[in-house]
């Protein structure tokens, strides 16, 4: 992206880097905001499906779609006042980094193949690390604002993050073992073709890890049976009871934002990200093998595919608010600790055994992966000889991926000594 | 200043300025959580430098670079870091139950 | 109910943390009502609970002194506004034993008819908002979608959707509109299967057995001990109801009626229901057992009502003619006590041979329900103490009179 | 019957069935102490001892019918020695000498063996064992017999140590009444048994040491009898004295013991004889019995044949072996009181009389002669005169002071003694069968005379004096003519025409007879047959004093005489026992030629004395040479036996001469024989009074050289340690102390910097590094 | 003006952040705001180590120090911050002590870390130094240029794989001589005992300290 700017546009260097790196921000905060509103509509529209009655239908048309403007509208124009107990510095602060948390998360989310802010190679630990600091915003909220009920809603987020986040991170691990790298398209490019090639259907414990990081999503987005720190039967609304008007809608965004990158990290793990059910894009040929212009094409179709299964995900956990009462903290902490981890580990040892149950890896699995790893690094041939001297002949990269590393075999190991990890985002 | 390139040094000036402040930090504060926070920041400042002196591209010699050495050195930092914070953290609340204090100068029954 | 230490829900509080006095205030969404409960709490674990009343009061006794006795029917309506005919019902049986009145047979199946379909509106509320303070949003919009249907049938009654005030002294304010009881089958045959729902919804639902089943455990002596009565009574195991043991006044209404009282005797209920199987975690006496038996009385009453409605169109003669408002009222006193939905509604009328008693007092079953509150209301977690109040299925609107 | 095995086990049965009752009455404890239950002990000792007489006669049966009576030996040699009769002493040495050598006697037959052996040095084996000959079965029957008859006595004498409270008025308590205590009768029979036990050791014994041990256990036997009533000073005294006298015999019987060890090198008899002859080789060994002389003078001159050191080691063995038999018979001196260590005897009569009786005058005194005649082999010529001439002095002097003796058990112990003088003169002069023949005889007749003064003690309620009896034979007729007939048999009566008499006749004519031979070899020592002769009368003298101041003439005590009493049955029947073998002894087995005495010589040893350079060649006459003076010297025996009788009946029954004026007369005489020789006041003034003055001479030394030395010398140390502690407190603690109370001072100030806050180490920790990295970063240019 | 090197500026961005912060924490007294100021600064020093080009170490840090240590720290606050403890303040003599102890360290840390001229950034000649952000592609600019900066970024795998025992960055021949140490498997190992150890120790300290006769009530 950098290279063309510069050239067709004549843009300086550093300009030019300006550019193309705000052109992906501003189009992921469009994806949350957008999305959010939508979500927010959906929301009300499908819990009130469930709840036997219509939902919003007066606002903006049709179906009241505008809803969600209006209520954005109802919370912009109410007063944002700040509590006389509150330690005011920290109440403002908290609903900032919750949000900026949860954007963030959308750095390394690649919606179709290629279309990533930031390709990074540690990607998957990367979305966790950043959801990991969504806490302190809801904690800081909670003490900041003063009133004993807040605390306890703040303390119970602490208690659930504590809980949660690992086997949140176990079922992360499952993916990215069979991908072999966290880099996310790399894990969506293996999952390309029939859905048969979805990860989720690759072997039963997948399946099962799928239902689990669901659960921990659910509890680390504070959602339904989890959603203990808003409890408003008991602490009336947990951490953000004192906040009013626009902080609040900060924090209502944080949180569909963060259902929906969660909610696409299970798509991208396990969904087969933009791939569809049905390889149609390589059957008609929108790849990028023919060319830039109809691989555009493809992606925009799996852009699609993506944001459906999203959504998709989004109403699920709609769905299982909106009909299962909510648990209790300690009733939390043991659904996640003893239950979810250990469930974890064994499926963990469960996919580290599937080989030997079921065979090695078909072969159109290991080629995919080894294309996808190809596009990550490609071959030295092609890369300027940067360095003759460095790069001996006998290098080879014929990188066996880690899972296949037995004593047994003799492993060659040779990598070129010249990689480099940036994307070749501009190829060809 | 934005047109020079970062070295290693400038990086040793932050580990510095880091690890002054958790020292400054640690004998100043008296209470307890406040001293285990200048600790984590001179841990931090001590990964920084390995960070620093493993990235080949800051330095003139490129292969004096500590390169992967760096990396798996910091690492192991890291988590040892967040080990101790644990323990420490234990010791401090089983200080608090006991005498109800979290004020480092109460704790002064080793006097010689 | 001390929790003993080996209780699995003892959360072993190792950070020794200064106690905390939180207010479950009155304005407390989960508090039905204004119901205030200062809780003394330690972390997540509440130590202490005791409630504060009072909120709600609108001295109605007081103003009972300076009406006749009909005009005072009114304000029993508003003291249990969710099951408003029971309170009119109790009013005027007391007056009718001072007067040692008797009211004709088909006033008295017009009264079981419409009592019972207030109480089956009063525990579908319950069951809505107990669902409400457990988190989950849905069964209350059930409840409310059955609820609407009967206050149509009573606003058919006696125009009014809450505050009936059509039970009075002497039997009725009026007769049941013509196609009424066609009106009230259909209500019941399209709400029997619709029961079958609630269960699935709530009842058997694991989350919500984890978070009622086993909390709240009032035993039956301690029951006994504090007065309840009502489903809170029966919840515990004790089989007493009042509409077969009360006094002869008013059993005489239920006379001819088959019907079983529901509670758990040796181990299993009634069997005559077709209800979900009790689950193993529930020990009786939980917040689990008392929900349980509010939603079989909700079956029972229908049967009763099928019953009633039967027996209404088989009896002659009218519907039982009220007094005049001024009606004199013989000297001496009366207490009366009838099985209204939320546990026993006692009126007591104390007068000296004018039309306006002396002495007009209401004694609440409610009231005595929320005391158990400081009993079981300690050693669990924030969390449990809705569930606990929910389950007693308070209303201040009583308590507070 | 093989004897080997029999009469081993039949006499150690008997040997050990006293020590059985022995250690069940010591150990019985309070069964049979209860004076209720106290007459068990007694009845217990006596089965006993029957036992063993039984288990002695069924061996004494087994051995005769083995080895048969014996014949006299008077056989060939017999014939020739009619022939020689009258011919001169030389002639018969020669005769001897070819009797010896024409045909060697086949040696003594015994058994003997080794039961175990208790310890051992090297190869010499300390054993317990036996030696069985015809001397040992004799004197086993013997033992046996007269110990039953005491038993039986005793248990008629001590009646009344039953009863409890017994007063006892020899003995006075500090409150002047007599002294009452319990009975001990059990005690008594305890302490016979474990004697007659050590006693039949003795006799079985098959070593020298062992003897030596069964010789102490007696003498301790006696010291518990005679101390039996211990609450008397008298009785104390006495024990003691017996104990101590003897332990100086035995003394010198240890170093004749180890001499005879230095010599032979064993200890066991059957060994001794044939290690005498490795000895003596080229000696004529006389084998034969008759012949004793050995030609010194051929055994000295030795040829070239031997060694030069040979020759050395023979003189030295030759005085060795005298030594040996010296102390050996000094030992039997000790034991049987002889002449230098009679002492204890007449005071041991403050025991009981069955005690008396059985041990100081059948048994334990007769053990020297017993020593004497086993060992009689390794006696050297000089050895056999002393023991002669020791044997004269002994029973004159005894005789002459039972003459003036009053008390009727002092009398028979004077007569004990001078008898056993007789016996040592036998065995001196070579009558070795006659000496043990008397012995024998001696036994039954003392025995029974003791016991007839025990029932007479008993009958007067423990009057011992005689000059307060008289006149008992018609209260006691059977005691008095058992006591005459014993009277009888101690003087030798008997017919010499018919040759029959009591056993004391035969034994004693024996005896005389050969000492009548043995002056005539040895012409110098003719005293040793007249002397003897003149004893003979004593004897008859005083032992017919006894009776007749006991039973004759009229009671000088009326009260006594009332209530005398004749002894019950359970005494008189031991003594009738007794009486029929003082009387039989002497005779001849009907219808065999043996007698007793043909039974002993079958135990002759082999008499191998040595010629030794010192003394004149001395021929000892062979036994049976002696036969032929038989006949003349009964003669003069009973003649001398008739005077003596005569002068006693005239002083005491016809009161021709009245004792009294006789005292008078040889007053002096009388009253240094009363005193009994002043020999007591001599030994205390020889040996104890220089023993005190030594014991006062050591103390002093102790006292006032050796204490003051010791003294000054932990003074001296006391003084030294004192300086010491000041040295060590002034020079080596005072500095020290200064170091640590400086070091101490120093910590102090350095404790200061330990504020207890964390802060404060923390600054000091920076406020270090950074000094040590300007020191190292700055200074280390230049 | 020349080029911006947008490396840099974010560098000093950060860095700026991270200090500032860092002095924040010194200088607040109230407990939670140390607390956050702490947030903010270690989060910027994660940033520092992603413009090191070391992702793998950031996202780390990020994920456990912060994600992890932090959240610890403020349960302690949480726990201990009651009533008089969320400010103590420390007496005055005590600033003067840290002013000192400040000054004198970095009077000895600065010029020592600038003393080294091989730190003080790639090769001096060079006006233009490449940062992880420029891509292969940028060399053919500059070709010209006469050094040409080899980018170097550690990969995940290189380091998974050294921590596993496999050094896959080094060139074959070093690691055959032998001179050359394999991968971290031995430190891993005991890193990973060494943090159960530690945990279970710290649970043990901090467990719940059961009363011995469980009263009436918690």
């Amino acid at each position: 992206m950098v290279e063309s700017l510069i050239e067709n546009w004549g843009f300086p260097e550093w300009m030019a880097y300006l550019i193309a790196a705000t052109i992906p921000c501003v189009l992921l905060l469009h994806v949350v905001a957008v999305g959010a509103l939508f979500f927010i509509w959906l929301e009300r529209k499908v819990s009130g499906r469930i709840q036997d009655r219509l939902g919003p239908t007066r606002v903006g048309g049709k179906y009241g779609w505008l809803q969600s403007l209006a209520d954005g509208v109802k919370l912009i124009s109410k007063e944002d006042l700040v509590p006389a107990g509150a330690d005011s510095w920290l109440f403002r602060l908290a609903p900032y980094i919750s949000v900026s948390c949860c954007l963030a998360a959308y750095l390394t989310i690649p919606f179709a193949y290629g279309w990533v802010a930031q390709n990074l190679d540690v990607a998957v630990f990367f979305v966790l690390a950043i959801l990991g600091l969504e806490v302190f915003g809801v904690i800081l909220a909670g003490y900041a604002s003063g009133s004993k009920w807040s605390l306890l809603g703040g303390m119970r987020e602490a208690a659930q993050v504590v809980s949660y986040e690992v086997p949140l991170g176990l079922c992360v691990v499952l993916p990215v073992m069979l991908a072999g790298s966290m880099n996310l398209t790399t894990i969506a490019q293996v999952q390309s073709g029939w859905f048969t090639s979805w990860l989720i259907f690759y072997n039963p414990f997948l399946f099962v890890t799928f239902w689990i990081f669901f659960t921990c999503a659910l509890a680390s987005v504070n959602r339904a049976p989890f959603d203990l720190a808003e409890a408003e039967s008991e602490l009336v609304a947990g951490f953000h009871t004192e906040y009013s008007g626009l902080r609040w809608s900060l924090f209502f965004l944080a949180e569909y934002g963060s259902m929906f990158s969660v909610s696409a990290l299970a798509v991208l793990l396990f969904l087969g990200g933009w791939n569809g059910p049905i390889p149609i894009t390589s059957w008609i040929g929108w790849t990028f093998e023919y060319g830039w212009f109809w691989g555009t094409l493809g992606n925009f179709v799996g852009l699609a595919n993506f944001i459906f299964k999203c959504s998709l995900g989004i109403v699920l956990m709609m769905w299982v608010r909106w009909t299962l009462p909510r648990l209790r903290i300690d009733q939390v902490m043991t659904i996640c600790l003893k239950y979810c981890l250990p469930l974890v580990c064994l499926m963990l040892l469960g996919n580290l055994m599937w080989p030997w149950i079921a065979g090695p890896p078909s072969a159109s699995f290991v080629q995919k992966r080894y294309e996808a790893y190809q596009h990550l690094h490609p071959e030295p041939t092609t890369e300027t000889e940067a360095d003759e001297e460095t790069t001996a002949e006998s290098n080879s990269v014929a990188i066996s991926l880690p899972q296949q590393v037995n004593e047994k075999q003799k492993v060659v190991l040779t990598t070129s000594s010249t990689t480099d990890s940036s994307l070749p985002l501009q190829t060809n | 200043m934005f047109t020079q390139p970062i070295g290693v040094a400038h990086y040793l000036v932050v580990g510095a300025i880091l690890f002054v402040c958790g020292i400054v930090c640690m004998t100043t504060k008296r209470n307890t959580i406040g001293i285990l926070m200048g600790v984590e920041l001179v841990l931090s400042a001590a990964i920084l430098n390995f960070v620093a002196f493993s990235q080949p591209a800051f330095r003139v010699d490129q292969e004096a670079s500590l390169g992967i050495d760096g990396h798996v050195f910091a690492l192991f930092a890291i988590v040892l870091a967040a080990a101790e914070a644990a323990v420490a953290l234990a010791i401090a609340l089983n200080y608090y139950n006991n005498h109800s204090t979290i004020d480092v100068d109460r704790a002064q029954d080793l006097q010689g | 109910m001390t929790m003993q230490a080996d209780d699995p829900r003892l959360i072993e509080f190792d950070v020794r943390t200064d106690e905390m006095l939180v207010n479950m205030g009155p304005q407390h969404p989960s508090t039905h009502g204004v119901l205030r409960l200062v809780l003394r709490t330690d972390g997540e674990i509440v130590s202490e609970t005791t409630p504060h009343i009072g909120y709600l009061h609108r001295c109605a006794e007081k103003i009972g002194e300076n009406l006749t006795a009909r005009q005072f029917i009114p304000y029993t309506d508003r003291m249990d506004y969710l099951a408003g005919m029971n309170m009119n019902l109790g009013w005027s049986l007391a007056v009718e034993k001072l007067l040692q009145m008797e009211i004709p047979e088909k006033g008295r199946h017009l009264r079981v008819m419409i009592v019972e379909l207030n109480r089956i509106a009063s525990h579908l509320l319950g069951m809505g908002a107990y669902g409400l303070d457990l988190g989950t949003f849905s069964p209350f919009l059930y409840a409310f979608r059955e609820r609407e249907k009967i206050l149509d049938l009573f606003e058919a009654v006696c125009g009014a959707r809450l505050t009936y005030s059509y039970l009075t002294i002497g039997g009725a304010t009026h007769d049941l509109p013509p196609g009424w009881l066609q009106q009230c089958e259909a209500f019941l045959d399209q709400f029997e299967p619709n029961i079958e729902e609630y269960h699935t919804l709530l009842t058997t639902n694991q989350i919500f057995v984890k978070r009622t089943a086993g909390i709240g455990l009032l035993p039956a002596e301690m029951a006994i001990s504090y007065g309840c009565t009502g489903p809170v009574l029966r919840g515990s195991g004790v089989d007493c109801d009042l509409r077969r043991d009360g006094e002869p006044i008013y059993t005489r209404m239920y006379e001819g009626y088959d019907f079983e009282i529901i509670c758990e005797r040796d181990g299993h209920y009634p069997d005559d229901y077709d209800y979900p199987p009790v689950p193993k975690e529930a020990q009786l006496g939980d917040c689990w057992h008392r929900f349980y038996v509010r939603m079989l009385e909700v079956v029972q009453s229908v049967s009763l009502i099928r019953q009633a409605m039967d027996k209404y169109s088989q009896t002659a003669g009218d519907y039982g003619i009220p007094v005049r408002f001024n009606h004199k009222l013989p000297a001496g006193e009366a207490y009366l006590e009838t099985e209204s939905s939320r546990g026993w509604m006692g009126f007591h009328i104390v007068s000296d041979g004018t039309a306006v008693p002396l002495r007009a007092r209401a004694r609440s079953g409610c009231f005595s329900n929320l005391s158990v509150i400081g009993e079981i209301g300690h050693g669990c977690l924030i969390a449990d103490i809705p569930a606990i109040v929910g389950s007693l299925d308070l209303l201040m609107g009583e308590i507070d009179r | 019957m093989n004897l080997d095995r029999m009469l081993p086990l039949l006499l150690g049965g008997a040997w050990l069935l006293p020590l059985l009752a022995f250690a069940i009455i010591a150990l019985g404890g309070h069964y049979l102490k209860k004076t209720s239950s106290q007459h068990r002990a007694g009845f217990l000792s006596t089965v006993a001892i029957l036992g063993s007489f039984v288990l002695a006669v069924v061996a004494f049966s087994m051995w005769v019918s083995d080895q048969g009576l014996g014949e006299p030996h008077h056989g060939p040699e017999f014939e020739r020695a009619q022939l020689e009769e009258n011919q001169t002493p030389i002639q018969l040495a020669a005769l001897a000498e070819e009797g010896e050598a024409e045909h060697a006697h086949d040696g003594v037959f015994s058994v003997s063996g080794v039961w175990y052996i208790w310890a051992q040095v090297g190869e010499q084996k300390f054993e317990i064992g036996y030696y069985i000959d015809a001397l040992t079965i004799c004197l086993f029957v013997m033992i046996t017999l007269v110990a039953s008859c005491i038993h039986f006595f005793s248990l008629g004498y001590l009646q009344e140590e039953l009863e409890t409270g017994i007063k006892d008025h020899l003995v006075a308590t500090s409150a002047g009444e007599p002294f009452e205590r319990v009975g001990r009768q059990h005690r008594f029979f305890q302490y016979l048994s474990l004697f007659c036990f050590s006693m039949l050791g003795l006799v079985l014994a098959g070593n020298l040491l062992m003897v030596f041990i069964f010789w102490e256990l007696v003498g301790i036997c006696s010291y518990f009898l005679i101390g039996f009533y211990f609450e008397r000073k008298a009785a104390q005294d006495a024990a003691n004295k017996a104990f101590l006298v003897n332990r100086i015999g035995d003394l010198g019987f240890l170093v004749g013991i180890m001499a005879l060890w230095g010599v032979l090198g064993t200890l066991t008899f059957g060994e001794m004889s044939t290690k005498l002859a490795e000895l003596a080789p080229e000696t004529q060994q006389q084998a034969s019995p008759n012949k004793t002389t050995i030609q010194a003078a051929s055994f000295l001159q030795d040829e070239e044949a031997k060694a030069t050191n040979d020759e050395e080691t023979a003189d030295w063995n030759v005085g060795l072996l005298i030594l040996a038999g010296l102390g050996i018979f000094c030992g039997c001196v000790g034991k049987s009181a002889q002449f230098p260590l009679h002492v204890w005897l007449p005071d041991a009569m403050e025991g009981p009389t069955p005690v008396s009786a059985l041990v100081h005058s059948a048994t334990m005194v007769a053990a020297g002669v017993y020593l004497v005649a086993r060992c009689y082999p390794l006696f050297t010529e000089e050895v056999l005169l002393v023991i002669a001439y020791i044997g004269v002095i002994t029973l004159l002097m005894a005789a002459m002071m039972a003459l003036v003796a009053v008390d009727i058990k002092r009398v028979l112990a004077f007569s004990t003694i001078s008898q056993l003088g007789y016996m040592m003169l036998a065995l001196g002069v070579g009558g070795w069968s006659a000496g043990v023949f008397h012995l024998i005889t001696h036994a039954f007749f003392k025995s029974l005379l003791f016991l007839g003064a025990g029932a007479v003690i008993h009958a007067l309620h423990h009057e011992q004096l005689l000059i307060r009896m008289g006149g008992l034979r018609h209260k006691m007729p059977w005691t008095a003519g058992m006591m005459f007939v014993g009277c009888l048999a101690i003087a030798g009566a008997g017919i010499p025409g018919l040759d029959w008499g009591l056993s004391g006749y035969f034994s004693k004519d024996a005896l005389l007879a050969q000492a009548y031979a043995f002056a005539q070899v040895n012409p110098s020592h003719v005293y040793l047959y007249w002397l003897p002769l003149a004893g003979k009368a004593l004897t008859a003298f005083y032992i017919f004093r006894l009776w007749y101041l006991t039973f004759a003439g009229k009671p000088r005590e009326k009260k006594l005489y009332e209530n005398a009493h004749e002894a019950p049955l359970v005494m008189l029947i031991p003594m009738m026992v007794l009486t029929y073998f003082a009387i039989t002894a002497g005779w001849q087995i009907p219808f065999t030629p043996s007698s007793v005495t043909t039974i002993l010589e079958q135990a002759l040893p082999a008499v191998a004395s040595f010629e030794t350079p010192w003394a004149a060649a001395l021929n000892y006459p062979a036994e049976y040479l002696s036969h032929q003076y038989h006949t003349k010297i009964a003669w003069t025996a009973i003649a001398t036996a008739g005077t003596g009788f005569l002068l006693a009946t005239i002083f005491y029954v016809w009161q021709g001469l009245r004792p009294d004026e006789v005292q008078k007369q040889f007053g002096p005489l009388f009253r240094f024989l009363q005193a009994q020789l002043y020999l007591n006041e001599v030994y205390h003034f020889l040996f104890v009074r220089p023993l005190h003055g030594i014991a006062r001479a050591c103390s002093w030394i102790d006292r006032h050289l050796i204490d003051p030395f010791v003294d000054r010398m932990a003074k001296g140390t006391v003084n030294l340690a004192r300086l010491e502690d000041q040295g060590d407190r002034k020079l080596i603690d005072r500095p020290i102390d200064w170091m640590s109370a400086s070091f101490y001072d120093l910590a102090v100030q350095l404790k200061a910097t330990q504020t207890g806050m964390i802060r404060q180490y923390l600054v000091f920790l920076v406020l270090g590094t950074v000094g040590f990295f300007f020191i190292v970063g700055y200074l280390w240019q230049l | 003006m020349d080029n911006i090197l947008w490396h840099s500026v974010f560098f000093w961005a950060f860095a700026v952040i991270t200090c500032g912060f860092a002095v924040m924490v010194v200088l607040s007294d109230n407990i939670v705001r140390m607390a956050v100021a702490l947030i903010f600064s270690l989060s910027g020093a994660a940033g520092l180590f992603l413009l090191a080009g070391a992702d793998f170490v950031g996202a780390m840090q990020l994920m456990i120090y912060v994600g992890g240590t932090l959240v610890l720290l403020i349960f302690g606050v949480m726990l201990t911050a009651q009533g008089p403890f969320i400010s103590l303040k420390a007496g005055s003599g005590d600033w003067i002590i840290a002013v000192v102890m400040v000054g004198l360290s970095l009077a000895m840390l600065l010029p020592m870390a600038w003393s080294v001229p091989d730190w003080h950034g790639p090769a001096m000649g060079a006006s233009e130094t490449k940062t992880t952000k420029q891509t292969a592609l940028q060399e053919e600019a500059e070709a010209d240029q006469e050094t040409v900066v080899v980018e170097h970024n550690v990969s995940v795998t290189e380091i998974g794989l050294s921590l596993v025992g496999v050094r896959t960055d080094l060139n074959q021949e070093d690691q055959e001589s032998g001179q050359l140490p394999e991968g971290y498997l031995l430190p891993f190992e005991i890193v990973s005992v060494h943090l159960l150890v530690i945990l279970i120790g710290a649970a043990y300290l901090a467990r719940a300290k059961r009363p011995r006769k469980p009263t009436k009530y918690p």
